[in-house]
């Protein structure tokens, strides 16, 4: 198989599983309790924050496990407008943050909040100045992702943090999809919460973290016993974080040079799809963009179906539209970035990891030309504009 | 996710192209949703002679273009008309929930192009009714954008 | 070591393991995508769904993944809440629920509602009359656990759950400790809500779910993503969920035969300590209760100091008290069984597991009474009490 | 959780007992905290010539009572006087924040102790005030339940 998702999610990488097999059968006491078996765990959890701490730029205690990406994203978000509420009921996010950042501001639109949804550019960025001039007195939170989980643009978030800093409003960032793949530096860039997620850097689904700058009043999303300093309760998920922490240590691990061997490969990918294939656009921005991402539409065939195709070669990518979410609606992504509803219908993502091989991308390359023009064949759009232009 | 005539029609699309001097064509879905079929239709004798398809789609569509295409050929207009989404859902082995539109779509195509077919020979089909989303067949009538 | 702490968490069973090993490297593709790497992991997931709602005798659809019982039981409590509140403000649960009950009910309380805490009797037990007598018009929810992780008692659920289904109020019920160890049936015991939590029966860590009956109307508490019917977004933990649903089938494997066993175990230790150790005090109900579950406090001595000298020995048992969960407050569910503060801070809980042995127990009660009589020889409130009586 | 010094003076507690017809005898603390920490002194020619303890409370509680009595035993009053809660705490390699309140305990209870040994002679000991929590030390004062 060609695994061309790793912005969906990736495997977990050989050492972190390893690491993580002891707590499940023989370290797995509670950490909570107080005999040796368990005390030796709540030790590996202070050493497992140390770790993601340090890769963050922020402190141990400002590290809290969560269950992934969206709590981490649902805790921020709900937990500053429920704290500020008094102080003021506006929001500010961009159009093109994941579901997990939507979806809350949606529901706390519900509840009397006002959101701006900035407007991304034809690239999908955001400037800075668009930023502060959506600032008011009411403004508490500032939510704008990293990098973008379709398109791979990278947002300007250390510009955006000074900003968030100079008028003195709480600023939180997804970083799900930058984490481990950029480097980042939460007191550099004025970030007071930053949200991520271990399946997305060769470590465990269902294990994430929130950090909260100190000195940010964040109450609490979960309510019960202790654990996390009482901020975070429930069991802590031990063998999943010591997996996390394990990730995070390797992803940061020679990144630059890791990041240099994916950006030429999928510098590739791209100059190859545009020789080959015609009526075809390159979504996000050109080279303000992670190093792994690749996103295509093609004009006239949809994307499910050119999923399939390359599924039956044993190639794994993903398309912008959430097909089995049970919504038929394209890509609020590529719609944001101006693109008719067929074009958002019919793009691809390919997302490459540390393993992929140039090999893999020339059988992608062989294959994608031959499966987009049988889809034109079938497709009434591409006959329309066949005899529009004949 | 889809069953396994599903994706044997997907892969081996039957009846795919355009009929020329059609007498009924009919298109219908729409980008936003992300499925546009176009049905061509040979019509001899009150009886499908030929039928053609052109999709715009996902998997499920063109394997229910391809079914339903399949299931109408060689049949007389009101035998096609019986032909309705959930008989070409069953024919292929089921559905997934959100993919069942794409059966209706089928349906919604076929009528739309004998629509135009009734309409070029002023007709009335007994049960036959303009199709909600039916797009008056000109040519570029498809490029609302 | 001889664990006897199976309440606070369960080491992950070896099949357990197996089952979820190959998700982490080779079966890691995210549900949501359309490429059989992916479909195979939701069918996966479908899978594990019926197995844990046959279990309780629900059907799939009704079953939520979680990332614990905290969630599961913030998510039950919270959601009714906010779905009920035009309806009514009332809430009516116990004295001795777990801190992910007790928590969420009185952040509830600081947004207005009423919670009724009913007092159990020395036992441990509430009766359905009290529950009856509490319903109000306004009472839009029970939540009362179906058995206590400290002293064992079991509630009288079904009797509860008929109670609540004639007033038509919402019957949540955290059974974090009772899944896995008690047979359980919620169409027949009427229930509404249900939380368990993977850790407790030899399952993962990080991994939980609540049942929602058919009908009843829950929001949802996390927003993001299309997973679990949109319900509970964020990637699903497939190798945690793998091994809820792997764990869970074992664990009613042959239940009546492990339930004897162990409870032939506890009924031996508690024989024996009674004989043994003077001024002492079984906690719970003596027979409606789990059938590991050991409580007994120990007049004059203090829980924590008996659990050092129980490790050192090799021996995990654990106290009433939340020692580390940074308060000092005794137990509060021991003070609700009308226990003095002493006595309170003075418990110790052995919680037996499938395979702990007689011979091991027979080194606790070598040891035990040895402690108590040297933790005793320190005591002051000892040699008041012996100066008393002298 | 604890360091190697504390599980040593849990372990190997030292001066636990009575002293019959104690100078001075002082009890803080109380059950709703879990900690009771009870101090017997001797003391002859303002110096502490014996000490003993008895504590109900938690492995911190009884290292802190182990340390405080080895460390004022010998000492002049004065000497005992100036060994606080930090120091004792420190003696043990530290203690983990949610226990710091043992070793305020045994400060306390020295001070109680050497309290009620001015009180009896009725001696006024320079920045010794009745501690906060002073129970006066009659038989089975402690039974408040
Ligand atoms: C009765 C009860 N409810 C809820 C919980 C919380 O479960 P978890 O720690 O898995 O979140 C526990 C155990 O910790 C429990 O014993
Ligand atoms: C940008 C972004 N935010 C949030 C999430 C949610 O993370 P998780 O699925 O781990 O909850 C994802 C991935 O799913 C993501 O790509």
């Amino acid at each position: 198989m060609i695994y061309l998702d790793h912005a969906a999610t990736t495997p977990v990488k050989p050492p972190v599983l390893e690491a993580m097999l002891p707590y499940f059968t023989e370290y797995y006491g509670n950490p909570s309790s107080v005999y040796k078996l368990a005390q030796r765990n709540k030790k590996t959890l202070d050493d497992a924050r140390a770790v993601v701490a340090r890769h963050l730029g922020a402190e141990p205690k400002e590290i809290f496990f969560t269950s992934g990406g969206t709590e981490a994203d649902n805790w921020a978000i709900k937990g500053i407008a429920a704290a500020l509420k008094e102080k003021g009921n506006h929001i500010i996010t961009t159009n093109i943050e994941h579901h997990a950042v939507l979806h809350p501001c949606q529901h706390l639109e519900k509840l009397g909040f006002d959101v701006t949804y900035l407007e991304v550019d034809g690239d999908g960025l955001v400037t800075p100045e668009q930023v502060e001039q959506a600032i008011r007195a009411e403004t508490i939170l500032i939510s704008i992702m990293y990098a973008n989980n379709e398109i791979g643009t990278i947002m300007p978030i250390a510009e955006i943090g000074t900003v968030a800093r100079a008028h003195g409003v709480v600023f939180h960032t997804d970083a799900v999809q930058a984490v481990g793949h950029l480097p980042i530096d939460v007191k550099a860039e004025n970030i007071d919460l930053l949200s991520l997620s271990g399946h997305k850097f060769y470590g465990p689904k269902g294990i994430g973290a929130l950090y909260v700058r100190r000195g940010v009043k964040l109450p609490s999303f979960l309510h019960g016993g202790g654990q996390e300093r009482g901020k975070r309760p429930g069991t802590e998920n031990v063998p999943g974080i010591v997996g996390l922490a394990t990730a995070i240590d390797l992803a940061y691990q020679d990144l630059a040079v890791k990041t240099a061997r994916i950006k030429t490969l999928r510098d590739y990918l791209i100059d190859r799809i545009f020789e080959r294939i015609p009526y075809c656009r390159l979504n996000g921005h050109r080279h303000q963009r992670l190093a792994n991402n690749v996103n295509f539409s093609f004009d006239f065939v949809e994307g499910e179906s050119l999923l399939l195709l390359l599924d039956i070669e044993g190639i794994a990518a993903s398309s912008g539209s959430a097909c089995t979410s049970g919504s038929l609606d394209p890509s609020h992504v590529l719609l944001a970035l101006g693109l008719p509803h067929e074009q958002a219908h019919g793009s691809i993502r390919f997302t490459l990891g540390e393993d992929n091989t140039q090999a893999e991308l020339d059988l992608v390359l062989d294959k994608l030309p031959v499966f987009v023009e049988r889809m034109r064949s079938m497709s009434p759009l591409y006959e329309d504009f066949v005899q529009k232009n004949s | 996710m889809y069953s396994e005539k599903v994706m044997e029609c997907f892969m081996n699309p039957q009846n795919v192209g355009e009929i020329e001097n059609a007498d009924g064509v009919g298109t219908v879905g729409n980008p936003r949703c992300g499925d546009i079929m176009k049905i061509y239709l040979k019509i001899e004798d009150n009886t499908i002679k030929d039928v053609k398809f052109k999709t715009f789609g996902c998997g499920a569509a063109i394997a229910t273009s391809t079914m339903m295409t399949q299931m109408v050929k060689g049949k007389s207009i009101e035998e096609a008309l019986k032909i309705n989404n959930e008989a070409v859902a069953e024919a292929l082995d089921g559905l997934p929930p959100v993919k069942m539109h794409c059966s209706c779509l089928a349906e919604e195509a076929l009528q739309a192009a004998l629509w135009n077919y009734a309409q070029k020979n002023q007709l009335s089909i007994e049960g036959l009714n303009p199709p909600p989303n039916y797009v008056a067949e000109e040519k570029g009538s498809t490029e609302e954008n």
